[in-house]
């Protein structure tokens, strides 16, 4: 917003700073609501023309050059449909919960920063308020399982409500250790801390931890596989949203999409270096190449994301719950302190080494202890 | 006082009256999400944007799915209507206590001489970081102490391991009846490895 | 640690099925839940029933062998098979040796179609989006072209006949029955390797849905699902009907009898399998098809009955038959589904598991609503 | 324990090889095994069967020279009971040894192929067509006598080596009745008729 504040500034001198301030915010909230969900329009694609080719299939490829316009397709379908609402239903809950739902998630992207500089919003607690917003979502699929008066709605609902608040910890535990690295809550802050050659947080040991804690805690919040349990259509149906059709359902499927994308987001901008990368920097062209980078990187992970959903398997309720508490909650305050002793230790090799050291050894060790209680090797007998 | 600031009171206000005058369980406690987002406005207006996210993640995310997850484990899940008998008639007692606690608020405001006016600029977080390590350093420690406590209280809860889902076969757990067609013994048993099992 | 608190909580009555993603057919389970946790599970079966045995009674001999096709739907040819032996034995037919090894091909393959199905179901109910059934169907679609090459029929293919098999099998087709076990074996390396050690997995199966090995004897378990028990049962081998004694071949056998057992069962019998197949296309013989003396038409059989069984991908498959004096059609036809009698002990394998456990246990068991409700 | 996680690897680099496999599939259908249907057509084998037509050996006069006689062999031995045929007759009530109607319900036909080989007249053959979809499902799934006949051509193009192999037995089997006609005509005692 800034940045197109200053830019309108200089274009167009003399104009009322208030219509300025008023014309960077429209230009920075229409961003916002054309980019993002051309983006889930363009993973909803991406997903299933992907997920076609992991399973030997082709994927959409009817309507558009190889299946493109397979989105605006859907949407036309799921506009036209009809909107069920359940007789039993709680109205007015059901109405609101899938509005609660994209709200959220699109308001966790106001604090990303898509480009150099190229923030919505700079709030200076940014990474902060993602996490706050976030959290909300949680509301909209309790919203929306109770409301629904199914029960294969409230156990979604319940499953959901359990999951995302045992890996809301981890999640922003993971995030701790980056804001305490960085001393800033700034999203443009941290992206610029990570400048330099393998400056990324990523290259670090608490970073790559960081990481793939973040990781996890983001799928489950986003509810992909392997944690998809509130929505496992193989047991629940379809989970909160069972009694959703049409235009609500959309708004759903938005929201989840919306919120996994804003989680990404977050993620890259916290361990991926952002918007950084050869060529980004001030100017048009920077700006662009930067943009060019951070939506290179969410993409990578997305497609990550949806190799991971065509692979694995999702785990039992019990597992996931206990695989937030029993796992990467301990490794996440591990890793706090290896990320203090690498910040505080001088040289930074004997640093790196002691950090690296204690999370290897605390990874195995949990592992170790976790591992045991499900996995067993097995063998067989052949008789004849 | 502009706009802003009676909207947000209005929204505050109606979601606290909604959160006690409600029936449902539910749609009181989505009564009192929308008090707290009011809140959080609130805070956001006075500039105090670190206390909105914080008045956010807390309260809505935390205070308000405890209380789910109370009104998920300790009720009739399915229909949560309660009925008016809770209230008792007895709403004036309330109603007295809040205009009580009001007076005395307002008394407390007027009285009050430090004039905390929002400085214009928002309270850096790191400001706020350092008073809480420097002046408040010895509560922030207990609190800490008292948090790691808890929190390593429920890691040792969860990490009971809990007894195996097996449960044990209702009809017979007598011998294996002799099967009458089996051949004299399985003549070769081997031990196959079968593909299996590369962590344990 | 104390005693944890005891929390009174509404039981919730769900009825999974019979429209549901993942009960395989208009199969459904009244299933009580604590939380998530199944405190009751009641299987409600019929919504498929369509008078199978009955009508078979009223029908000659030879016009209950396409309805055998919609018994268990996956795999016809061995029905067709079950049925084919019942018969015969009932009569008395000699059946040739091109026939019985075209036969023993053909149920094989069926063996393997099945399996690969029913694992890749089984992961699919564990969550594994699709992916793992997809790559089965690619496998099996070899299968039912070299089906539809053969009987004309992908799915419904009503291939044996009393005595001896509908249309033989030519150079072609046995050509690319060899190109069929040819490749499979790499499919299985690469579905094991998809699957079989995947930690996630292994987590969601092992030590669930377990069906002791006494329990599986007293309920007349039958299958796979015996096996993996531990019961050390295969008709293949017990009775060694067609001509099975002459291959060599193993059967796998488990110990723990959980929902990873039940898989692993099915991915080594689906290597046994293989390893019949090459030995029945390498050994298979000339000669005919079909006992010339057995006549299509007005078929009578002698008074008596007789019970035929075979093992079929699921369990024992058998047809109980009595002829009467007139001989035209069964006087009494009775089946037993495999799947129908598997699927008695899932309330006993689900109890005190998760919601999440029972589809996946329910996979395990491996049944096709068409054989269960007939 | 160093394993830990060997195997959710291996399944991520099975289905990474699908994936980019999928785009090297050359035409084989190695990978991608569907058919992207009405562009593309799975092949048909000789002996696949939907439902069954009634051969006619002349392509000018099908009713004429149609192989069926209502013998209603077929009528009797079909599982489903899908056919009905009424024989044809003359003025006189004398039977025309052919159909007047021959009626197959679709909707019943599960296409088990058992009237083809009940039949003794080589009429009743299994058809290839699949594409049999209707607008509705009463009437118009019945398929009435001409809807029914085929030529004898349509035959030898969808199942060249069966139809060569019946015919070829018809023809066998007209001579050895020319025979027998001759050889009755030369006044001996018939003798026994081959089965």
């Amino acid at each position: 917003m800034e940045t197109v504040y200053k830019w309108l500034k200089n274009l167009a001198t003399g104009a009322p700073d208030w219509a300025l301030l008023g014309v960077a915010m429209l230009v920075a909230i229409g961003f916002l609501l054309a980019v993002f969900p051309g983006v889930f329009a363009f993973i909803t694609w991406a997903e299933r023309k992907g997920l076609g080719r992991i399973q030997n299939r082709m994927g959409p490829n009817r309507v558009g050059p190889v299946g493109l316009f397979q989105p605006i397709a859907d949407g036309l379908k799921i506009l036209t449909k009809e909107d069920i609402v359940p007789r039993r239903a709680d109205g007015f809950v059901h109405f609101l919960a899938p509005v609660v739902a994209v709200v959220p998630a699109l308001l966790a992207l106001v604090v990303v920063p898509v480009g150099a500089g190229l923030v919505a919003v700079n709030l200076n607690i940014g990474i902060l308020f993602a996490f706050a917003v976030s959290t909300a979502s949680v509301l909209a699929l309790f919203m929306a399982g109770w409301a629904s008066r199914n029960k294969f709605s409230l156990l979604g609902a319940m499953r959901a409500v359990a999951q995302v608040v045992s890996y809301e910890v981890p999640t922003v535990l993971s995030a701790v250790v980056v804001l305490m690295v960085v001393g800033s809550l700034s999203t443009l802050d941290i992206v610029e801390s990570q400048r330099g050659w393998f400056g990324w947080h990523v290259f670090k040991p608490w970073g790559a931890i960081g990481f793939f804690l973040f990781t996890c805690g983001a799928l489950a919040e986003a509810g992909r596989t392997p944690f998809d349990i509130p929505e496992a259509e193989s047991e629940i149906v379809a989970g909160y949203h069972t009694e959703y059709s049409g235009f609500k359902f959309a708004l759903f499927q938005m929201g989840e999409y919306l919120a996994s994308l804003a989680m990404m987001s977050i993620g890259v901008t916290m361990f991926l270096g952002g918007y950084l990368g050869p060529g980004s920097g001030p100017g048009v062209l920077g700006t662009l190449i930067s943009m060019g980078w951070f939506f290179a990187k969410l993409l990578a992970m997305i497609a990550v994301v949806i190799w991971i959903r065509g692979t694995w398997p999702r785990l039992r309720v019990d597992q996931l719950l206990a695989f937030a508490w029993r796992f990467l909650l301990p490794l996440s305050l591990i890793n706090i302190v290896a990320a203090g002793l690498w910040h505080f230790i001088p040289s930074k090799p004997v640093g790196w080494g002691v950090s690296a050291a204690l999370l290897a050894a605390s990874c195995w060790v949990l592992t170790r202890l976790n591992g045991r209680a499900y996995i067993e090797k097995r063998s067989y007998r052949l008789t004849s | 006082m502009n706009a802003a600031f009676w909207i947000l009171a209005a929204i505050t206000v109606a979601g606290a009256v909604l959160a006690v005058s409600q029936r449902n369980l539910v749609h009181c406690l989505l009564a009192l999400v929308l008090f707290f987002l009011g809140i959080a406005g609130h805070y956001f207006l006075l500039r105090a944007e670190f206390l909105a996210a914080v008045q956010i993640l807390i309260y809505i995310g935390a205070v308000a799915v405890l209380i789910l997850f109370a009104i998920m484990l300790t009720r009739n899940v399915t229909g949560t209507e309660i009925p008016r008998e809770i209230l008792g008639g007895k709403w004036w007692t309330g109603a007295a206590t809040a205009a009580i606690i009001a007076g005395l608020l307002a008394w407390a405001i007027r009285a009050d001489r430090t004039t905390a006016t929002p400085s214009g600029a928002a309270v850096l977080v790191r400001e706020l970081g350092l008073t809480l390590m420097k002046d408040w350093a010895v509560p922030l420690e207990i609190l800490a102490v008292l948090l790691t406590a808890a929190l390593i209280g429920a890691v040792v809860i969860a990490l009971e391991e809990p007894p195996h889902p097996n449960p044990l076969p209702r009809r017979g757990e007598g011998t294996p009846r002799p099967l009458g067609e089996r051949p004299a013994a399985p003549s070769s048993a081997q031990t196959g490895e079968g593909k299996s099992g590369g962590a344990a | 640690m104390s005693a944890p608190v005891v929390i009174e909580t509404q039981t919730l009555e769900v009825s999974i099925g019979p429209q549901h993603p993942s009960t395989h057919g208009v199969f459904r389970m009244d299933v009580v839940l604590d939380g998530e946790v199944v405190v009751k599970l009641k299987p409600v079966m019929g919504y498929l029933h369509r008078n199978h045995e009955q009508l078979a009674e009223k029908m000659p001999w030879i016009a209950s062998m396409p309805y055998t096709d919609r018994l268990d739907y996956f795999c016809s040819m061995s029905n067709n098979w079950a049925y084919a032996l019942a018969v015969e034995k009932l009569a008395g037919i000699q059946v040739p040796e091109r026939a019985e090894y075209i036969r023993v091909i053909m149920a094989e393959l069926t063996r393997l179609q099945n399996h690969a199905a029913a694992v890749g179901f089984l992961l699919s109910d564990c969550g594994a989006w699709f992916t793992p059934v997809l790559y089965a169907f690619r496998e099996r679609e070899r299968i039912l072209d070299f089906f539809e090459a053969v009987s004309g029929s992908r799915m419904m293919c009503n291939y044996c006949r009393f005595g001896g098999v509908r249309v033989d099998l030519t150079e072609q087709t046995l050509a690319m029955a060899r190109g069929i076990v040819e490749r499979f074996p790499r499919f299985l390396d690469e579905f094991e390797k998809l699957m079989t050690e995947n930690e996630v997995l292994m987590a969601r199966t092992q030590r669930v849905g377990i069906l002791p090995k006494a329990l599986a004897i007293d309920a007349s378990i039958s299958g796979p699902m015996a096996r993996a028990s531990g019961v050390e049962y295969d008709i293949r081998k017990v009775d060694g009907y067609g001509v099975y004694p002459r291959f060599e071949f193993q059967v796998p056998v488990g110990e723990t009898g959980d929902v990873y057992d039940r898989y692993m069962i099915r991915i080594l019998e689906m290597r046994q399998a293989v390893k019949i197949l090459q030995q029945a296309l390498r050994d298979i013989p000339a000669g005919p098809f079909q006992n010339p003396a057995v006549k299509l038409r007005n078929f009578k059989i002698p008074a008596g009955d007789g019970y035929g069984r075979i093992e079929s991908p699921k369990g024992e498959l058998g047809f109980y038959l009595v002829a009467d004096a007139a001989g035209k059609n069964p006087y009494r036809y009775h089946v037993r589904p495999p799947s129908f009698i598997n699927l008695t002990i899932l309330e006993d394998m689900c109890l005190g598991h998760k919601v999440a456990d029972v589809v996946v246990i329910l996979g395990s068991v491996d049944i096709v609503l068409g054989e269960v409700d007939r | 324990m160093s394993a830990f996680g060997k195997g959710l690897l291996d399944g991520l680099r099975v289905t990474a090889v699908n994936f980019f496999g999928s785009y090297f599939d050359k035409g084989r259908k190695e990978r991608l095994f569907t058919y992207q249907y009405p562009e593309e057509r799975a092949p048909i084998p000789e002996n696949s069967r939907t439902f069954p037509f009634l051969v006619a050996d002349d392509p000018n006069d099908p009713v004429g020279t149609i192989r069926c006689t209502a013998c209603k062999i077929c009528e009797v031995e079909c599982p489903p009971k899908c056919i009905y045929i009424v024989m044809d007759r003359d003025e006189k009530g004398k039977p025309r040894q052919r159909p007047k109607v021959f009626d197959i319900d679709l909707s019943v036909c599960m296409q088990c192929g058992i009237c083809v080989e009940v039949c003794p007249f080589e009429s009743i053959k299994m058809d290839n067509d699949y594409e049999k979809a209707r607008y509705g499902r009463f009437n118009e799934l019945v398929e009435h006598l001409p809807d029914l006949l085929k030529p004898n051509a349509y035959y030898h193009r969808i199942k060249p080596t069966e139809a060569a192999a019946v015919d070829a037995k018809l023809k066998a089997e007209a001579e050895k009745k020319a025979a027998k006609a001759a050889a009755a005509a030369a006044a001996k005692p018939p003798p026994k008729p081959a089965v």
